[in-house]
């Protein structure tokens, strides 16, 4: 392989990688707060993809209006996802609302067939972001440069959030220990519907980015990337922020240096990411970054 | 049983997946369908009515839905389905219960074979995949080819397979096939496999795979540089194919089912005229085919002169030289429609014509 | 400040309080005694609405408690230092201090109750970086009882505080428990420990499955042989 | 009393043989269908509820065991000339295209091989915790699946493999369903049964009272996977056509949901809710096409009844937080003294 | 006297933190030992390593004069050990009679296919622990909940439950983790009776932790004494009592305790 080809090879990584990172972003943080693993996060992730697309086909808004009206309605249908499927079963169990998470994810794939079809729809591209640069021989969009970039300037956002500032403080409260946290003063529901809203506006912006790199939107796109981001995050030891992003780029790396470097593998390249995660999980079962939860008895 | 009010109304059933993955191609199915429900509303003087089953792109489903068609519901004939695993699912159900279906899509082989209920109306996986080898073989001069296909879609395994038999028998070289990658439907991100393939230097790549992720992978590519023509088949032919992929998809060929540029057949005509004015755009090939396996049905519930399901699968079994909307139908032995392929290809944002290749007796 | 009157509350269908009255006044230590599962922790939940009564009232500087939510309590200046300590085992010392002083708006008197709260356990400055969960049993109740603190609560309810701690400890707790007293905060505490939560008291109740059994001025329930039978033991006697 | 439970047994018995009697002879096939579904998910959520019921194993590679078991039935029972037909772009491997065994005997293989890859995957797997452990085990279901797809010579990739002999009838899964609920309650009554209930209530505790852990989760973990290797036999034998796509995380899923809705930790509930879930989801079909009111047509939206079905299924779950029977169980006693509190002046009548 | 217990310089350290240091620890047959010091001492720790729950940094144990370092808990439990909690650990949805059933388990010997067929052998050593269980039932007095739900026991019984349950795995030690926590001083006098009953009947050895300095200077042969994790004495109650450096740490200036 020559080192042009690596390059590009290694580029494309970079870029699904933190694509990938940025929808774990959103996975780890409801986990990380309710240890709940949100599997309506991949079909939020799609719904904010025809927020955009209806915005900017359909009623004609430039493109800046169209993504942040985006983010808002995103935002506000994961708090809503919230109350319906999760708030009444605080202190359920936890597979009780597992199966309401996914029940939940069923609703809004099939709703989204019965509202939008289920054929596929162009996307909408950003020629601001979508324009193809040539480095030397390596070809990439422009987005493939900034979408890392956005990543990490969102992780350290949402870093900022969580350890830096009283809700994150009661965030991480109410992960714990919902009766204290109402004992301190914290308003539980409220500091969840945040969390919720900071997760769902996390995977807006994850998608208007994947939508405009992978320009096809449909109801069933939200499970694959749900499913990778997820991996991701468990990768990286889920709940917890830095370990998503790094799961994220782990996973987009590796996936695409493996078909890269044995192309006969190509069928199992889902496979893979499973593989991977099985793999790291037997290492440190908690995931790279997780911490080791040696229960004190 | 029937009660009498009944009488008057045929049922048949429409067996789809409208939900789940597949949905966007039941969708395209059920649209024609539902166009020539609108057509011909009526066969031997009574009202047909469709009964549309969801099989939910689930094999488990796709049973249940058959069999809820065939003992429930007394369909006297079935439409469907989008994918041939989900038909090969109803195989025994139609052929137990003695009720005929009738594909528009399912190009596998194994659906009709050993099942006297099942028929199509579109030419099989072998012969379209010959089409296209001949067609990269003599048309673009190709020597080397790289495949790119949907390994966990039977269709575009097989036609893959075929593809790549006809190409090595033809150019008689053993390694024609430089490099052959895969992807799983769903997939978005092909990068890594098309810069794989690419330094292979293929003269021509051939993606048999649904529409949706093929217009990605052709759009990728180009943004990758690469910029080898690519070759497909029958399942390109959508609207959504041109929408995804832009300018990026200009010059690629594949082969398909009828033109609406050439109308083949009085049929497509109709067929063409009344589907734009319907949805106001232009049609996918296997919406023409969900249009032809009902029209095809009604015609030989006329033939039968009657709605046993037993004597319309003899009345199906003999159709001959029926025209449909995607060009004229005979059935072999095997229930398999034999008819022509067209050749099309992208430019200036349509669908154009190229050639029609005749089905080899 | 502080009044219940014929308050019942069940659990599914047990019936764990069956109709109790109580006043705590203002400035007063009061605690409640009596046997494992008599009904104390459960008076506590009520009165912060962690349960839901099935009938009585509770009222709290003439307002009604049962309607105001259990968030709210602490803006109100009543805190509940829960059985089992339930510190944030994932935040740090610190961190669970502060969190202490949530609803706290004045952030310079909050710094300076921070200081005082490490003055009283030195052992909890020391250990202000670590994650609240590592620490051992007693630790975790010196921070519980501090992050009590931080609310600045005028009515401060303790369940059980000296429970699984070291008798230097203890001492420590019921001394602070003073201090904390002298500094103008009403106290109400559940003790197993009767004999030092006796002595500190102003008023006690014991309770016995579900009712009030007995209620009186801490020193004398100390000398009331019943109690002693029931609740001190032999030891207490003569020691 | 125990006289006359085990009357009432041996009656509830016989109106099932009954029934199995009336229906194969007298209902149609569709109706034939989906109660073989439902017998079939008794199984399958049995299985599951072993695992994650009574073990508190948080696992959700049900689906591949079963694609497993559904191909080692159907290769086994299928005969030589129509592997040779079905695997037509690639010939099946040498050993297995003569292969061919009676039904029974593919079964017991089914689970057999089935155990075997739950003890191969069980041996890294079962040392992670909770959701830890529940994305690994989802994640050899998806990596079986994908095996399945690329080794065309084996399991016919994509393909699929179809004109399964269909074997499967109301006997076989009824009984198949019968003996596991047998089975089940034998399991979890014994000593063993109970150690498994430990784990799943406390594992630091369960092990400090000398219950391997290690020893015990895989145990209860590979006679999961053989009833579902089973189970998914009986189900590539109903459907005749099976191929990897459906063996999907969905699939999981369903038997989650039956699970979860019947009451971790209830073999009753599991049976009961197997019942209800298929056949709701086959009443709910009415959704989807044209509703004839007789003054008004409703037409049918496509798609609708998953919508209804997810709400539904969400609803369910808010209003039965631990299940339609938590972890009770149902017996005879109980049902008689509930019988005597609705109805207290009818006297029961002789025992 | 023999020795039943014997841990050699065990040592274990949380990333930076050295929670037990070099404890060596000697029990004999029969004896009553406790283990005390202020909170955080690594009292709790120690047991843990005991038992198996915490693998120790360095040190041996030896237990019944074999090697029991780094086994899983539940081998060490089948070498003759059982313990409580220090917060309760029971079964809480189970009966019972199945917490003390399951104790039972690991004395199983018929195999997992005969316990689900029940076959005779199964049968036989079934109805054997069931009569162990109901007589240990009664004689830690409940026998009469014996059908509850576990977690529905008032904490006092709860605690002696799991006793109960340590007790049905036939252990030749048994360590109790603050047994008296969360009891008033009448009830920890009546534990404290208890606890030299059961020594008697069931010829047990006992290692105890406990804050309630009644408990241990009514009970022990011998106290150790713990301080960050190092040992800071050893002796008979009263020696310890009087130590200086235990006053200092732990037991503080007496008087009224
Ligand atoms: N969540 C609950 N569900 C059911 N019963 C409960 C619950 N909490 C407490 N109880 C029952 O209510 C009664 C009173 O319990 P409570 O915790 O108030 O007792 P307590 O006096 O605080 O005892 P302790 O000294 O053990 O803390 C007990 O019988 C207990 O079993
Ligand atoms: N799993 C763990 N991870 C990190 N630190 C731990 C862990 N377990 C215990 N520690 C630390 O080890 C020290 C000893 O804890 P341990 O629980 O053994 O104390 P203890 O003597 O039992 O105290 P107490 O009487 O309060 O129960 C404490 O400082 C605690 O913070
Ligand atoms: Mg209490
Ligand atoms: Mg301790």
């Amino acid at each position: 392989m020559t080192f042009e080809l690596f390059m590009q090879h290694l580029t494309n990584g970079i870029s699904l990688g933190s694509l990938y990172a940025l929808i774990a972003i959103g996975y780890t943080m409801v986990y990380g707060i309710l240890r709940l693993i949100n599997f309506a996060h991949g079909e939020i992730f799609m719904m904010s993809l025809y927020f955009a697309f209806y915005g900017v086909a359909m009623f004609a808004m430039p493109w800046y209006v169209a993504f942040i009206v985006t983010i808002i309605l995103t935002c506000l249908m994961g708090m809503l996802v919230e109350r319906a499927a999760y708030k009444t079963l605080r202190d359920s169990p936890r597979i009780t609302v597992m199966v309401s998470a996914i029940g939940a994810s069923f609703f809004l794939q099939n709703l989204a067939v019965v509202l939008f079809g289920g054929r596929p729809k162009a996307f909408p591209t950003v020629g601001l972001f979508t324009d193809v640069l040539k480095i030397g021989t390596v070809s990439l969009q422009r987005l493939t440069l900034m979408i890392p970039i956005a990543t990490m300037v969102f992780l350290w956002g949402l870093l900022y959030l969580v350890n830096k500032t009283k809700t994150g403080m009661a965030m991480r409260a109410v992960s714990k220990d919902h009766e204290t946290a109402r004992l301190m003063g914290v308003d539980v529901n409220r500091t969840i519907t945040i969390t919720f809203a900071v997760g769902s506006i996390l995977a807006a912006l994850g998608g208007i980015m994947w939508g405009m790199k992978f320009p096809q939107i449909q109801p069933t796109m939200g499970v694959m990337p749900g499913l990778k981001a997820f991996i991701a995050a468990v990768l990286g030891g889920i709940g917890n922020i830095h370990g998503a992003v790094i799961g994220g780029f782990l996973l987009g790396i590796g996936e695409i240096l493996l078909v890269a470097f044995l192309p006969e593998l190509t069928g199992y390249r889902d496979a893979f990411a499973f593989i991977m995660l099985i793999a790291i999980l037997l290492l440190k079962p908690t995931g790279i970054m997780g911490e080791k939860i040696s229960e004190k008895v | 049983g029937c009660s009498k009010e009944e009488e008057d109304v045929i049922k048949i059933g429409v067996f789809e997946p409208i939900t789940g993955a597949n949905a966007a191609g039941g969708e395209l199915e059920v649209e024609g369908v539902k166009l020539a429900n609108k057509l011909y509303p009526e066969v031997l003087g009574k009202k047909v009515e469709l009964v549309i089953a969801d099989n939910k792109s689930d094999v488990v489903e796709a049973a249940s839905a058959a069999a809820r068609l065939v003992d429930r519901d007394k369909v006297v004939a079935i439409v469907g389905s989008w994918g041939s695993g989900f038909s090969m699912a109803a195989g025994d159900i139609v052929r137990d219960g003695k009720v005929p279906a009738v594909a528009a899509s399912a190009t596998n082989p194994l659906v009709t074979l050993d099942n006297d209920y099942y028929f199509r109306v579109c030419f099989i996986d072998p012969f379209q995949g010959t089409v296209m080898a001949n067609y990269a073989y003599n048309n673009l001069g190709a020597k080397k080819v790289a495949i790119v296909r949907e390994v966990n879609n039977d269709y575009a395994v097989g036609l893959a397979k075929f593809f790549e038999d006809a190409f090595v028998e033809l150019s008689g070289d053993s390694n024609a096939i430089v490099a052959v990658t895969n992807y799983n439907t769903g997939d978005q991100d092909f990068s890594s496999q098309l810069l794989n393939i690419a330094s292979k230097n293929p003269d021509v790549i051939f993606a048999p795979g649904n529409f949706t992720e093929s217009a990605l992978i052709i759009k990728q590519a180009r943004q990758l540089g690469i910029d080898v023509p690519f070759i497909g088949g029958d399942t390109w032919e959508t609207p959504e194919f041109i929408e995804v992929g832009g300018a990026d998809v200009e010059g690629v060929v594949f082969s398909t089912f009828f033109t609406s540029e050439v109308p083949i057949t009085k049929e497509s005509e109709k067929f063409l005229a009344e589907y734009r004015k319907e949805y106001n755009k232009e049609p996918a090939a296997v919406t023409a085919l969900g249009y032809d396996a009902y029209i095809l049905i009604l015609d030989a519930i006329e033939r039968a002169g009657s709605t046993d399901p037993v004597k319309i699968r003899e009345a199906i079994a003999k159709t001959q030289n029926f025209e449909g909307a995607a060009g004229i139908i005979t059935l072999d032995e095997n229930g398999d429609a034999v008819k022509s392929a067209v050749i099309k290809t992208v430019k200036d944002g349509k669908f154009t014509y190229l050639d029609t290749i005749e089905p080899i007796q | 400040m502080l009044k219940i009157e014929n308050l019942v509350v069940s659990y599914n269908s047990i019936e764990a309080i069956k109709g109790i009255t109580l006043e705590v006044n203002e400035g007063k230590i009061v605690s409640l005694i009596g046997a494992n599962g008599a009904g104390k922790s459960t008076t506590l939940k009520s009165i912060v609405g962690l349960v839901k009564p099935q009938r009585g009232s509770i009222t709290y500087q003439g307002k009604d408690l049962l309607s105001t939510p259990t968030k709210d309590m602490v803006k109100h200046g009543i805190t509940l230092v829960p059985e089992g300590r339930r510190v944030f085992a994932n935040l740090t010392v610190l961190e669970n201090l502060k969190i202490g002083a949530y609803s706290r708006k004045d952030e310079k008197e909050v710094q300076k109750d921070l200081e005082w709260v490490y003055e009283l356990f030195p052992k909890l400055k020391e250990r202000s970086w670590q994650q609240a969960g590592t620490l051992s049993g007693g630790e975790q109740q010196m921070l519980a009882v501090g992050r009590g603190l931080m609310s600045r609560p005028k009515l401060l309810m303790m369940d059980e505080p000296s429970l699984g701690l070291a008798p230097l400890i203890v001492k420590e707790i019921f001394h602070i428990i003073k201090e904390i007293h002298k500094q103008g905060v009403t106290i109400l505490l559940i003790e197993q420990n009767a004999n030092a939560a006796l002595k500190i008291s102003d008023e006690a109740y014991v309770l016995e499955t579900g009712l009030i059994s007995m209620k009186g001025k801490g020193k004398e329930l100390l000398e009331n042989s019943d109690i002693i039978k029931a609740y001190l033991g032999e030891t207490a006697g003569h020691k | 009393m125990k006289r006359r439970n085990l009357a009432l047994s041996i009656i509830a018995i016989a109106l099932l043989l009954l029934f199995l009697i009336f229906a194969d002879s007298s209902l149609d096939s569709y109706q034939k269908r989906i109660l073989n579904l439902c017998a079939i998910y008794v199984i399958l959520g049995l299985s599951m509820n072993l695992i994650n019921g009574f073990t508190g194993l948080f696992s959700l590679g049900h689906a591949g065991f079963m694609a497993v078991g559904a191909y080692t039935t159907a290769l086994l029972t299928m005969s030589p000339a129509i592997k040779e037909q079905t695997f037509y772009l690639e010939p099946i491997v040498a050993p297995l295209a003569n292969l061919n065994m009676p039904f029974l005997p593919a079964l017991l293989m089914a689970g057999i091989l089935s155990a075997f890859v739950a003890f191969i995957i069980g041996a890294p797997v079962l040392r992670l915790k909770g959701d830890y452990l529940a994305i690994a085990t989802l994640g050899f279901s998806e990596i079986i699946r994908i095996i399945f797809t690329n080794t065309q010579s084996i399991t016919n990739g994509s393909l699929g493999l179809k004109s399964i002999p269909p074997h499967t009838n109301l006997w076989w899964s009824f009984g198949g369903a019968a003996l596991t609920v047998i089975f089940m309650v034998f399991l979890i009554k014994s000593s063993y049964g109970k150690a498994f209930k430990a784990i799943r209530e406390d594992e630091i505790a369960a092990e400090s009272m000398g219950i391997g852990l290690f020893k015990h989760k895989m145990l209860s973990f590979v006679t999961g996977a053989f009833i579902a290797g089973v189970g998914g036999g009986l189900l590539g034998s109903l459907l005749g056509a099976i191929n990897p796509n459906m063996f999907r995380f969905v699939l999981t899923f369903n038997v989650l949901l039956v699970i979860v809705l019947g009451g971790m930790g209830s073999i009753t509930g599991t049976v009961i809710s197997a019942f209800v879930v298929t056949s709701g989801l086959e009443y709910l079909r009415f959704l989807d096409e044209t509703i004839d009111l007789g003054f008004i047509e409703i037409p049918g939206v496509a798609g609708l009844r998953m919508v209804v079905f997810a709400l539904l299924l969400m609803m369910v779950v808010v209003f039965f937080r631990n299940g339609l029977m938590g972890t009770n169980e149902f017996s005879w006693d109980k049902l008689i003294s509930f019988l005597k509190r609705k109805f207290p002046f009818k006297k029961e009548v002789g025992h | 006297m023999t020795l039943l217990l014997k841990t050699d310089g065990i040592t274990m350290k949380f990333g930076g933190l050295t929670a037990v240091k070099d404890l060596n620890l000697e029990i004999n047959q029969g004896e009553i030992v406790a283990l005390i010091g202020p909170n955080g001492a690594g009292k709790t720790t120690a047991f843990n390593m005991i038992t198996g729950v915490y693998k120790p940094t360095e040190g041996k144990i030896h237990f019944s004069k074999k090697d029991i370092t780094g086994l899983k808990p539940h081998l060490i439990t089948k070498h003759g050990m059982a313990r409580t909690f220090q917060n309760i650990r029971l079964f809480k949805e189970l009966s019972v009679m199945d917490n003390v059933l399951i104790a039972n388990h690991l004395h199983l010997k018929a195999s997992y296919l005969e316990s689900i067929l029940h076959l005779p052998r199964y049968r036989q050593q079934k109805n054997a622990s069931v009569k162990k269980s109901e007589f240990l039932l009664e004689r830690l007095g409940l026998s009469q909940f014996k059908d509850e739900k576990a977690s529905s026991l008032p904490y006092g019984l709860q605690r002696r439950l799991e006793i109960a349950r340590a007790l049905a795995t036939d252990p030749k030690l048994l360590l109790l983790d603050e047994p008296a926590a969360g009891m008033n001083p009448k009830e920890t006098d009546d534990l404290t009776h208890f606890i030299k009953e059961i020594r008697d009947e069931f010829q047990l050895t006992i290692l105890l932790i406990e804050h309630h300095m009644s408990v241990v200077m009514g009970i022990s042969d011998r106290i150790y004494v713990l301080d960050h994790g190092i040992t800071i004495a050893v002796g008979n109650p009263q020696s310890i009592q009087n130590d200086q450096k235990v006053i200092e740490a732990y037991l503080g200036v007496s008087e009224d305790a």
